[in-house]
């Protein structure tokens, strides 16, 4: 087995869970349902459960549709006591962050939503990617008070 | 986990009445597309997806529908979406395409 | 990130997915979680999907209870079309896998059901550790001729 | 993902009927221990323990309650089980547990 993942970080509280999957649609739906299982013993309310679960997919979507073949993608999530932070890093082929589509409603395209879905349902997302070498993505979802108070 | 496609004509409506049942994401969206387009090849009508066991879409299932949209727009058709759950409104919502497919 | 996972083997239908996870209690029913998807999709009926639920929640739980605090333990699915492998390994105290305690009917105890159920649920079952180093379990289930077919 | 404990006591039948209601593991383990404890600790009966809705049990629960039935067994009660799902009687049956706890 040669699975090396740190969990460990600079704020003793952060705890790390890593995957690394294989670049093909049919393992998207496994990290989807573990970011929802984990973002349920965070705490967080039904509807944010949901976005994540969403955000995470899209975001993985990406890193198959446009990693490379018999590649594998990573996924870490950082677990917090007022945040959830995923990280989805493909090897793929990448892109320019700085002007791909955008989606625009009076000409509906069928693909360019992924990003854009992803912005809207999380409170931070960060985008970087080096063409040629690959995509990190980091999006963050921050428990409400109201959650933290429940727990 | 999967995707359960059921569809049947309605003759008195003359639409294409299509229940969705589980998850339409990256790995089942290709299934829909075929499906749907074997339907327009049929007849080029109306398409009235229930929502109702729909847990799940992401934007490769609403780019199918937005394909399909496109097509069906081109001759005066639509696609009605009825009962979806919130989650599903949600997504329709932020992207907008509440203002192009008909909700119900 | 620092995951690293060969999630390559040498026979190429074989699919790894890896994952590491903080030595505590509250992970390792994301670990089950996570093995039930994956059992789900490869085809096992419920009974199997059961079986491997509890065979894997216990090998957790020893990572976990005999790991060390602050320490990870990392988990790897290998994925094929006639089998489910499950791998476990944890850096913990270890033991010594030819003397540990068995269970006795007769006279119950509190502890020591842990691998006997393990090796009761799944087809093949292998234990290594080494004493202050860790300790590294596989657990094999087969899919059934009916099960395949139906796939 | 959680275990939800109901107790009560059956003055008809003098003993604390238990309601499992979730998932007994290594998280979950130890509340039920407590629980337990304090409910023997008020009056020593039976306990009959209620799994209709328990969905899953390891070794970690499987040994609180080895521990809780023996010292019941010393003052000559009993627990009894009632209603395990399949997988739940499963588990007892090839721990041999079957044979020490009473199940119905
Ligand atoms: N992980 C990635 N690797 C390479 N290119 C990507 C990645 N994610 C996004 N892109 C590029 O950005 C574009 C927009 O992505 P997105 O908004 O998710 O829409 P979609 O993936 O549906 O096209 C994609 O078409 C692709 O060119
Ligand atoms: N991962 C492990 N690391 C160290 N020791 C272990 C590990 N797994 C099992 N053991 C040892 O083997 C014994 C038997 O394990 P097990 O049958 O699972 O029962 P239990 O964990 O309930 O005691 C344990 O008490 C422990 O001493």
């Amino acid at each position: 087995m040669t699975t090396k993942c740190a969990n460990k970080s600079e704020d003793s509280k952060k705890e790390n869970i890593c995957m690394s999957l294989p670049s093909k649609p049919e393992y998207v739906s496994i990290v989807r349902m573990t970011s929802s299982v984990i973002a349920n013993k965070i705490g967080f309310n039904i509807e944010d459960i949901e976005d994540i679960k969403v955000a995470v997919g899209e975001a993985c979507n990406n890193a198959v549709l446009h990693g490379c073949d018999s590649n594998i993608f990573k996924v870490e999530f950082i677990i917090s006591e007022e945040k959830f932070i995923i990280e989805i890093e493909d090897e793929g082929k990448g892109f320019n962050v700085d002007k791909y589509p955008h989606p625009d409603i009076c000409n509906p395209k069928e693909s360019g939503l992924g990003i854009f879905i992803i912005k809207s349902l999380m409170d931070n997302v960060e985008v970087k990617s080096s063409p040629g070498k690959g995509t990190f993505i980091r999006m963050i979802k921050f428990l409400n008070e109201k959650d933290k108070a429940y727990n | 986990m999967s995707l359960n496609i059921n569809k049947a004509f309605d003759s008195e409506k003359n639409l294409w009445e299509v229940k969705l049942i589980g998850e339409i994401d990256i790995s089942t969206a290709n299934s829909l597309k075929e499906i749907l387009i074997k339907l327009l090849e049929e007849k080029e009508i109306d398409i009235k997806l229930d929502c109702k066991e729909l847990d799940y879409i992401d934007s490769t299932g609403l780019g199918v529908l937005i394909g399909i949209l496109k097509r069906l727009k081109s001759i005066d058709k639509d696609i009605i979406i009825i009962n979806p759950k919130p989650n599903i409104s949600k997504l329709f919502k932020i992207t907008g395409l509440d203002k192009i497919f008909i909700i119900k």
